[in-house]
């Protein structure tokens, strides 16, 4: 009893100190920019970068260091999941689940699978332009992929495709940030053109991270469903 | 001299980590290779660097934008001496690995191996706040798969670990980036420069509650007293390389990360100070008393490692260049010395099969070769003449003096810590050489490739206890990069 | 030409290092090689010692191991040379007196390392002039004792590791102060310190300097510290004891003389606080001194074992010394470095006498010998004036150094350190007769019917070094010239010594001409010995044993401690029991097990649930949280 | 105002659920409620009285815009938050195939 | 005004499910709990004029976390006993 009690009081203790700071050192909404970085970016952000969408501009251009140290934050978890559920898969061909899915299931998402595939893809080529980008893409398109896993009983990807193109991909978005320090002295640096701000075309290399962050969180969300689906009852 | 830009030591690791898997369908044992690689590539780099940084700190720019604005890389002495402490550790455990990891998968725990490695040089680096949360959190799960990678007889421990060093490790990472968030709402910028030159003039009451957060958040990381529940669990749990790893790599970078905040950032506050002070004590009291009634070998490392990062606390925060210095020495000794101990134990328990220390009866007999280098490690650790211990100890020791009267009581404190921890060791020495063992059947000793790393281990230790000047040339600048603060390294806003 | 210039301190050091490095590989190979080697190695270091007599010198090593550059210097003056003698000669002939002693003995290879490495570091600690090189090789000794000491095997694990701890509970005071006089002064040589002494606060010195004599005193075993010597000293292998307590056990009061009188100085001394003419620090250490040799002398009444009755005997020697440091005239100076000096000797010799007789014997329990003056000439003679120079006989080298102590405490009216000296000396007198009577006196156990001297290289050092104790007895000047130049070195009025003949021995109020009253002496033990030629055949062979076991028939091999020598001071026992019980190590047994205790709960912290630890960070946060609010 | 409420709220149910329950799942459950809660108040500080979202299309001007950098870092922490959840479910699945229970009194083999 | 009032109504449902996520026995309930929590979440972002985030928060936060913890709890047990 004492330790529920300890509990609650030290919760109690963190709320209140969580929120009355916030409430009276942080008044909500007003404009607090001025003194900050983020001015910067709001006002340079689109001729700097092209990029129309200033999210994306920080998360690819101006901070795109951290959005590296993301995927490889993803493709770490994938790895280690696939480390720590080593061996304990079942054998090649045994069907998942006992009941079908419902006919109505299945069929739509035969339907369905290649729309949304379609959809995610739309997220991460127009990233720098709407909201939405790699991420979102490739969370849609893990969604896809855990609709068709759902539907049928003995769909699994094929591994060794999947592990080819997440190299493939997450290569390109190194040696791009390479190429950017053999060219100019600075890593992950947007050496192409930025083109028109608005058009799909511009915003330099943000486009193609975009892509190559899309495809790669796609296929290691999929890995990590994949993994964890496969596990032995 | 071609200068290697500090960001390339993330950027090969990463561009190796994802080459792997596709050559690993085509050619079975490339990994190890690969892994090996690109560990070469990260110690040659750091080691230019650090030569290069000794005159000047080496800064580099993400994508071009100054340092407000972008991300940067700022490798001063201390860094670079920590990225190359890193990556020489793990190119040791690299040739130290093969017969432990032939259970589980083993392409994935090169990829993981390397990418550790790559987490801890960006922790030790970056020189931005959310870029440091970010490494963290790389550095973490890597050592969270890691952890749970061992199969094989002890899996179940390792299993248990992983899960109660995860829950801990993303509470910490949580609590972490209140703090980051807090202190962003207060200045509203996230290069460390940048945040030093405005904490002083920033809402005290927020920038505060923020270092209250981040000492939590860093202090599960950096093994402070009340936070470290999952340390003993993980050494013993973990495959005796990946303790090996723990012990000199992830701790060190976790702790380097904290001393950072608080003294760059917050600029060595005395609130915060005197709170490392006083839980550094109760680390290092509560870390050398729970070893010494341990029968498990590795348990026992474990809880010596606790205590030597109790040392580091106090010896961090006495806040003067003498002590500062015999930290950063305590540091240095303290990541060789144990992985030389989790090593060479990793090698008794692999012959043995059991961690109990009452097995280790007359290993001099069976194991001459590790069983002397396990003595040279522990001499070390205990401090006698010419180990690297010995000078950190006097060192330190000197600089808690410098501190006045409570000066005095500190040292007094660290002085009956480290007889504790004389105890335990000598009881475990003692054993090893005095006893008579069972059966004196001579043991496999590990072959030359796994006793390589361990060799220049003990080698280090020796080099570090009889000529510590050319140490001291770069701990010197080192410590007084700490005490400056990193304001006017780079021009802030 | 001086052949003797380029001998310097540092070699000497170099030499025995290297020699001990030498010795364990070529004793890898051959035994021969080992004992040679050894005697080699630690006789040339005897030889250059001996060869630095009257020589200042200071030199420089310049690979300091300290941020700021600290180095480290290794010099000699008289009063290193005096002690660095004693310590070589002792080495020297313990390693001889060592090889039939351990001969097929458990790691026999790694004693003579140890040995060379213990005299290298015992030599180091006498000759480094700066406060680094000195705790460098102070703890080097330790270690290389602690080592020793476990060659014992089994028997000697809990007395090693006791010692160990002792020992470097007080090096890591000695540190502490070390350093704060580093901090203080900014510089660690000996020379420079001592000139900025003079000026400095009085309680920053009064701890700085108690710090560093904790040290000491643990080393030299004073009163509560002296719990690790009898354990350490018995339990050691036979072949080190004699090393271990004739010579180690000077390292204590030796490195009081140099913090006292060396670096801070008679004057500073004073100027700390005085108490009837004699520094309050200084009586602190004589009151320390005397009591332990009281509360010794007491223990060593009671002990059959020969090894632990010699053990206690040396710890209160010890403490007679330190007495004679304490006090600080010139006269108590003189005594105690004279007696350093014969206690070194005579109890070297007893433990030499003693490993041999155990070696013979294969028994420490005194009770079960007896008799062995026939069988053991040359052992019974040695041991007879080494016992004669323990228990102060007149006209001993004993005497002579414990008189010069009393006169100083006389002189000074100490009316609580004298008289607990001469009860000591009464009690020393006692355990030395006890262990002669039932050693060598009395009738042979039938067991030991062949026994006979020890081999030739037992039986040299022993000659040796007893002839040296009657050679001293006889010329006391020599030693005392020796003490003169060291005491003048520590700034204390020398004592006078007779240039034209070494015979007189004495000052203002009292002095004996040792020639002449040795000559009576000899003369009147002529007239005994022809007395008791005469009348010998009328002494009755007494057995050794009681047989009042009314009528049962009593076969000698029971230990029903019939034996004489048993329990020979019953009746002092009884009138001490009472006090006797409330040892000292109780308390540290307590004191360990205590700890031991605390740590079993403090390991309970970690209790191995998920969820306290989530409480001990959300505690941890809150703690934190409600400081932040409140206090900053 | 009230959005720093609900992410006190959410922050103080997640270690609620971490420190009273004994499920292993519900202590995943409360983590991955506290990452939304935290996630909620770095959104909240960057939020501006009438500002629009920052994208700069159709005639949108920079000065009525929202801070978009804590959008940038919450981004970066969502994907962190579900790869450490995933990764410590199937940490959890291991735990489960040997000690069979999910409640962590039970685990606790490695304990003083 | 109605604005602030709709989502003063959408945090107190929020908390709501918050506390009947973490209380309930059934664990698969527990996880549709957390899915509503995190789904009103994306819906405060996007109050919070941060689309980006909402649309990564429903697609992750909703999406592939429920998924992962249902797979796990079918990998387990799905009722919770102490």
């Amino acid at each position: 009893m004492i330790k529920k009690s300890i509990a609650l009081i030290l919760i109690a203790i963190l709320f209140v100190a969580i929120f009355f700071t916030l409430a009276n050192d942080l008044p909500f909404g007003d404009n607090r920019t001025t003194t900050g970085v983020s001015d910067k970016y709001i006002y340079h952000g689109v001729n700097d970068t092209g990029a129309s969408n200033l999210v994306t501009a920080i998360v690819v251009n101006y901070r795109g260091f951290d959005t590296l140290g993301e995927v490889t934050v993803l493709f770490v978890a994938a790895t280690g999941v696939g480390a720590v559920l080593y061996n304990m898969g079942r054998p090649a061909g045994k069907k998942r689940k006992k009941t079908e899915a419902s006919l109505i299931v299945r069929t739509g998402s035969r339907i369905l699978f290649p729309m949304m595939l379609l959809f995610g893809a739309y997220i991460f080529v127009h990233g720098h332009l709407t909201p939405g980008g790699g991420f979102q893409g490739g969370a849609v398109i893990a969604t896809a992929f855990l609709f068709k896993y759902v539907s049928d009983t003995r769909y699994h990807i094929d591994h060794n495709k999947f592990t080819a193109t997440e190299s493939v991909v997450g290569m390109t978005f190194a040696l791009v940030g390479i190429m950017g320090l053999l060219l100019t002295g600075y890593f992950l640096f947007n050496f192409l053109p930025n083109g028109s701000p608005g058009e799909l075309l511009s915003a330099g290399i943000i486009p193609i991270i975009y892509v190559a962050i899309g495809i790669k969180v796609g296929a290691e969300l999929t890995g990590i469903l994949d993994n964890m689906m496969e596990v032995e009852q | 001299m071609v200068n290697i830009d500090p960001t390339l030591m993330i950027g090969i690791p990463l561009f190796m980590g994802f080459l792997i898997p596709s050559v690993a369908i085509v050619w079975k044992n490339s990994p190890r290779y690969l892994a090996g690689f690109t560990i070469l590539f990260n110690l040659i780099a750091s080691t230019l660097l650090l030569i290069r940084s000794l005159n000047a700190p080496v800064i580099s720019v993400l994508g071009g934008w100054q340092p407000p604005y972008g991300i940067v890389f700022v490798a001063g002495p201390l860094g670079s001496m920590l990225a190359l402490l890193i990556s020489s550790m793990t190119m040791l455990t690299w040739f130290y690995l093969p017969p432990h990891i032939k259970e589980g998968n083993e392409t994935k725990f090169y990829m993981l191996f390397i990418l550790l490695m790559a987490g801890a040089t960006g922790m030790v680096l970056t020189g931005d706040l959310f870029n440091l949360f970010v490494f963290t959190e790389i550095t973490s799960i890597a050592s969270f798969s890691l952890l749970a990678y061992s199969r094989g007889k002890d899996e179940k421990e390792a299993v248990e670990a992983t899960i109660k060093y995860m829950i801990i490790g993303s509470l910490s990472s949580a609590f972490f980036l209140i703090g980051i968030a807090l202190l962003y709402g207060a200045t509203g910028t996230l290069n460390m420069a940048d945040l030093a030159s405005k904490i002083p003039s920033a809402n005290h009451n927020l920038v505060m509650m923020a270092l209250a957060m981040i000492i939590t958040g860093l202090g599960i990381e950096a093994e402070m007293f009340p936070l470290n529940g999952w340390t003993p669990d993980a050494y013993t749990g973990a495959t005796h390389p990946v303790s090996v790893m723990f012990a000199s790599v992830v701790v060190k970078a976790g702790f380097f990360a904290l001393i950072r905040v608080v003294f760059l950032i917050f600029g060595a506050a005395t609130e915060a100070l005197q709170i490392l002070m006083i839980f550094g004590l109760l680390t290092l009291f509560v870390g050398e008393s729970s070893a010494l009634r341990q029968t498990d070998l590795k348990r026992m490392l474990a809880y010596s490692s606790i205590g030597q990062m109790g040392l580091l606390l106090v010896a961090f925060s006495l806040n003067n260049q003498t002590a500062l210095v015999g930290g950063l020495y305590a540091m240095l000794n303290h990541a060789i010395a144990k992985g030389l101990l989790f090593m060479a134990a990793g090698s008794f328990i692999f012959a043995l099969g059991t961690r109990d220390i009452s097995a280790l009866n007359g290993m001099g007999k069976r194991m001459p070769v590790t069983s002397a280098l396990f003595t040279i490690g522990a001499f070390s650790i205990m401090g006698l003449p010419f180990f690297g211990g010995f000078i950190s100890k006097i060192v330190i020791i000197a600089g808690s003096m410098q501190a006045g009267t409570e000066g005095m009581l500190v040292a007094i404190l660290i002085l009956s810590a480290s007889l504790i921890e004389l105890v335990y060791f000598l009881r475990v020495v003692h054993r090893i050489w005095m006893r008579e063992p069972e059966d004196d059947s001579r043991l496999k000793e590990a072959p030359f490739t796994q006793m390589f790393p361990m060799i220049v281990l003990a080698a280090f230790v020796f080099l570090m206890g009889i000529y510590p000047q050319a140490f001291f040339k770069v701990l010197i600048p080192a410590a007084q990069e700490l005490l400056r603060g990193l304001g006017t390294m780079i021009g802030g806003a | 030409m001086d052949y003797t210039a380029f001998i310097r301190p540092e070699y000497v050091l170099m030499l025995l290092f290297a020699g001990a490095l030498i010795t364990y590989f070529a004793g890898k190979y051959s035994s021969m090689a080992r004992y040679s080697l050894s005697l080699l190695f630690s006789g040339l270091a005897l030889l250059m010692v001996a060869l630095l007599y009257g020589k200042n010198t200071l030199s420089v090593w310049t690979p300091s191991i300290t941020p700021n550059g600290i180095s480290m210097y290794v010099g000699t003056n008289p009063l290193t040379w005096f002690f660095a003698i004693i310590l070589a000669s002792l080495s020297f002939l313990t390693i001889m007196y060592s090889i039939p002693i351990m001969k097929g003995k458990r790691m026999e290879n790694w004693f003579y390392t140890l040995t060379l490495l213990l005299m290298g570091s015992m030599l180091g600690v006498v000759f480094s002039s700066d406060l680094l090189s000195f705790f460098i090789f102070w703890e080097m000794m330790t270690l290389s004792s602690y080592l020793l000491v476990t060659l014992a095997g089994k028997r000697s694990d809990k007395a090693a590791l006791n010692y160990m701890i002792l020992s470097t509970m007080g090096a890591y005071s000695m540190l502490t102060g070390i350093t704060m006089l580093y901090v203080h002064f900014g510089t660690t040589e000996f020379s420079l310190l001592s000139a900025q002494i003079p000026g400095t606060p009085v309680n920053f010195l009064w701890l700085s300097l108690g710090l560093v004599a904790v040290g000491f005193l643990v080393k030299s075993a004073a009163l509560p510290f002296y719990v690790w010597a009898a354990p350490a000293y018995s339990e050691a292998p036979d072949g080190f004891t004699p090393l271990f307590s004739g010579a180690l056990s000077k390292l204590g009061a030796y490195g009081l003389f140099l913090f006292m009188y060396v670096i801070v100085g008679m004057s500073a001394l004073i100027g700390m606080g005085s108490f009837r003419g004699v520094s309050s620090f200084g009586y602190a250490i004589a009151l320390l001194g005397s009591i332990t040799a009281f509360i010794a002398t007491l223990y060593a009444i009671r002990e059959d074992d020969i090894k632990r009755l010699l053990a206690y005997s040396s710890v209160s020697q010890v403490g007679y010394i330190l007495m004679g440091l304490g006090i600080g005239t010139s006269l108590s100076v003189a005594g105690s470095l004279y007696h350093a000096l014969n206690h070194a000797l005579f109890k070297t010799v007893l433990f030499m006498g003693a490993g041999a007789i155990i070696q013979l014997t294969g028994t420490r329990k005194m009770s079960e010998m007896g008799g062995l003056a026939t069988r053991m000439p040359i052992t019974f003679l040695t041991m007879l004036i080494s016992i004669f120079s323990l228990a102060a006989i007149p006209m001993t080298s004993g005497f002579g150094s414990k008189w010069l102590i009393y006169e100083a405490a006389i002189n000074k009216g100490f009316v609580f350190i004298a008289p607990l000296a001469f009860v000591a000396s009464v009690g020393s007198f006692l355990y030395s007769f006890r262990l002669l009577q039932a050693v060598f006196l009395g009738q042979l156990p039938d067991g030991l019917k062949d026994a006979k001297d020890p081999s030739l290289l037992v039986t040299i050092p022993m000659i040796a070094l007893t002839s040296i104790t009657v050679l001293f007895a006889i010329v006391p000047g020599v030693p005392l010239g020796a003490i003169a130049s060291a005491e003048s070195y520590m700034g204390i009025q020398p004592i006078q010594v007779d240039s034209l003949f070494y015979f007189r021995i004495g000052n203002s109020f009292g002095a004996y001409n040792a020639l002449v009253v040795m000559t009576i002496l000899l003369f009147a033990m002529l007239v005994a010995m022809i007395m008791f030629a005469f009348a010998g055949s009328k002494s009755k062979k007494v057995d050794q044993h009681d047989t009042y076991l009314s009528g049962e028939i009593y076969e000698h091999h029971s230990d029903l401690g019939l034996h004489y020598a048993a329990n020979f001071y019953r009746p002092i026992e009884r009138m001490f029991e009472p006090y006797l019980r409330l040892r000292l190590e109780r308390t540290y047994d307590a004191f360990g097990r205590g700890y031991e205790l605390l740590s079993e709960g403090i390991r309970r912290v970690y209790s191995g649930d998920v969820q306290t630890y989530v409480y001990y960070v959300i505690g941890f946060l809150g703690m934190l949280i409600i400081l932040a609010g409140w206090w900053w | 105002m009230i959005y720093y409420m609900a992410a006190a709220f959410l922050i103080a149910i997640g270690i609620y659920a971490l420190m009273l329950k004994k499920n292993m799942i519900k202590m995943v459950i409360g983590l991955s409620l506290m990452d939304s809660g935290v996630n909620l108040l770095l959104i909240s500080l960057g939020y501006i009285n009438g500002g629009t979202a920052p994208i700069l299309l159709n005639g949108v001007k920079p000065q009525e815009v929202v801070d978009p950098l804590p959008q940038a870092l919450v981004l970066t922490n969502v994907v962190i938050g579900v790869s450490v959840t995933a990764l410590a479910l199937s940490v959890i699945i291991r735990v489960y195939k040997h000690y069979k229970t999910l409640n962590s009194d039970k685990v606790r083999d490695m304990k003083w | 005004m109605i604005l602030t009032i709709a989502v003063a109504i959408l945090i107190l449902m929020m908390m709501v499910f918050a506390v009947y996520s973490v209380e309930t026995k059934d664990l698969l309930y527990a996880v549709v709990g957390t899915m509503a929590v995190s789904l009103i979440v994306s819906i405060l972002f996007y109050v919070l004029q941060a689309p980006d985030v909402a649309m990564a928060e429903a697609a992750i936060g909703a999406g592939i976390s429920t998924a992962v913890f249902v797979i796990a709890i079918k990998k387990t047990e799905r009722y919770e006993h102490d």
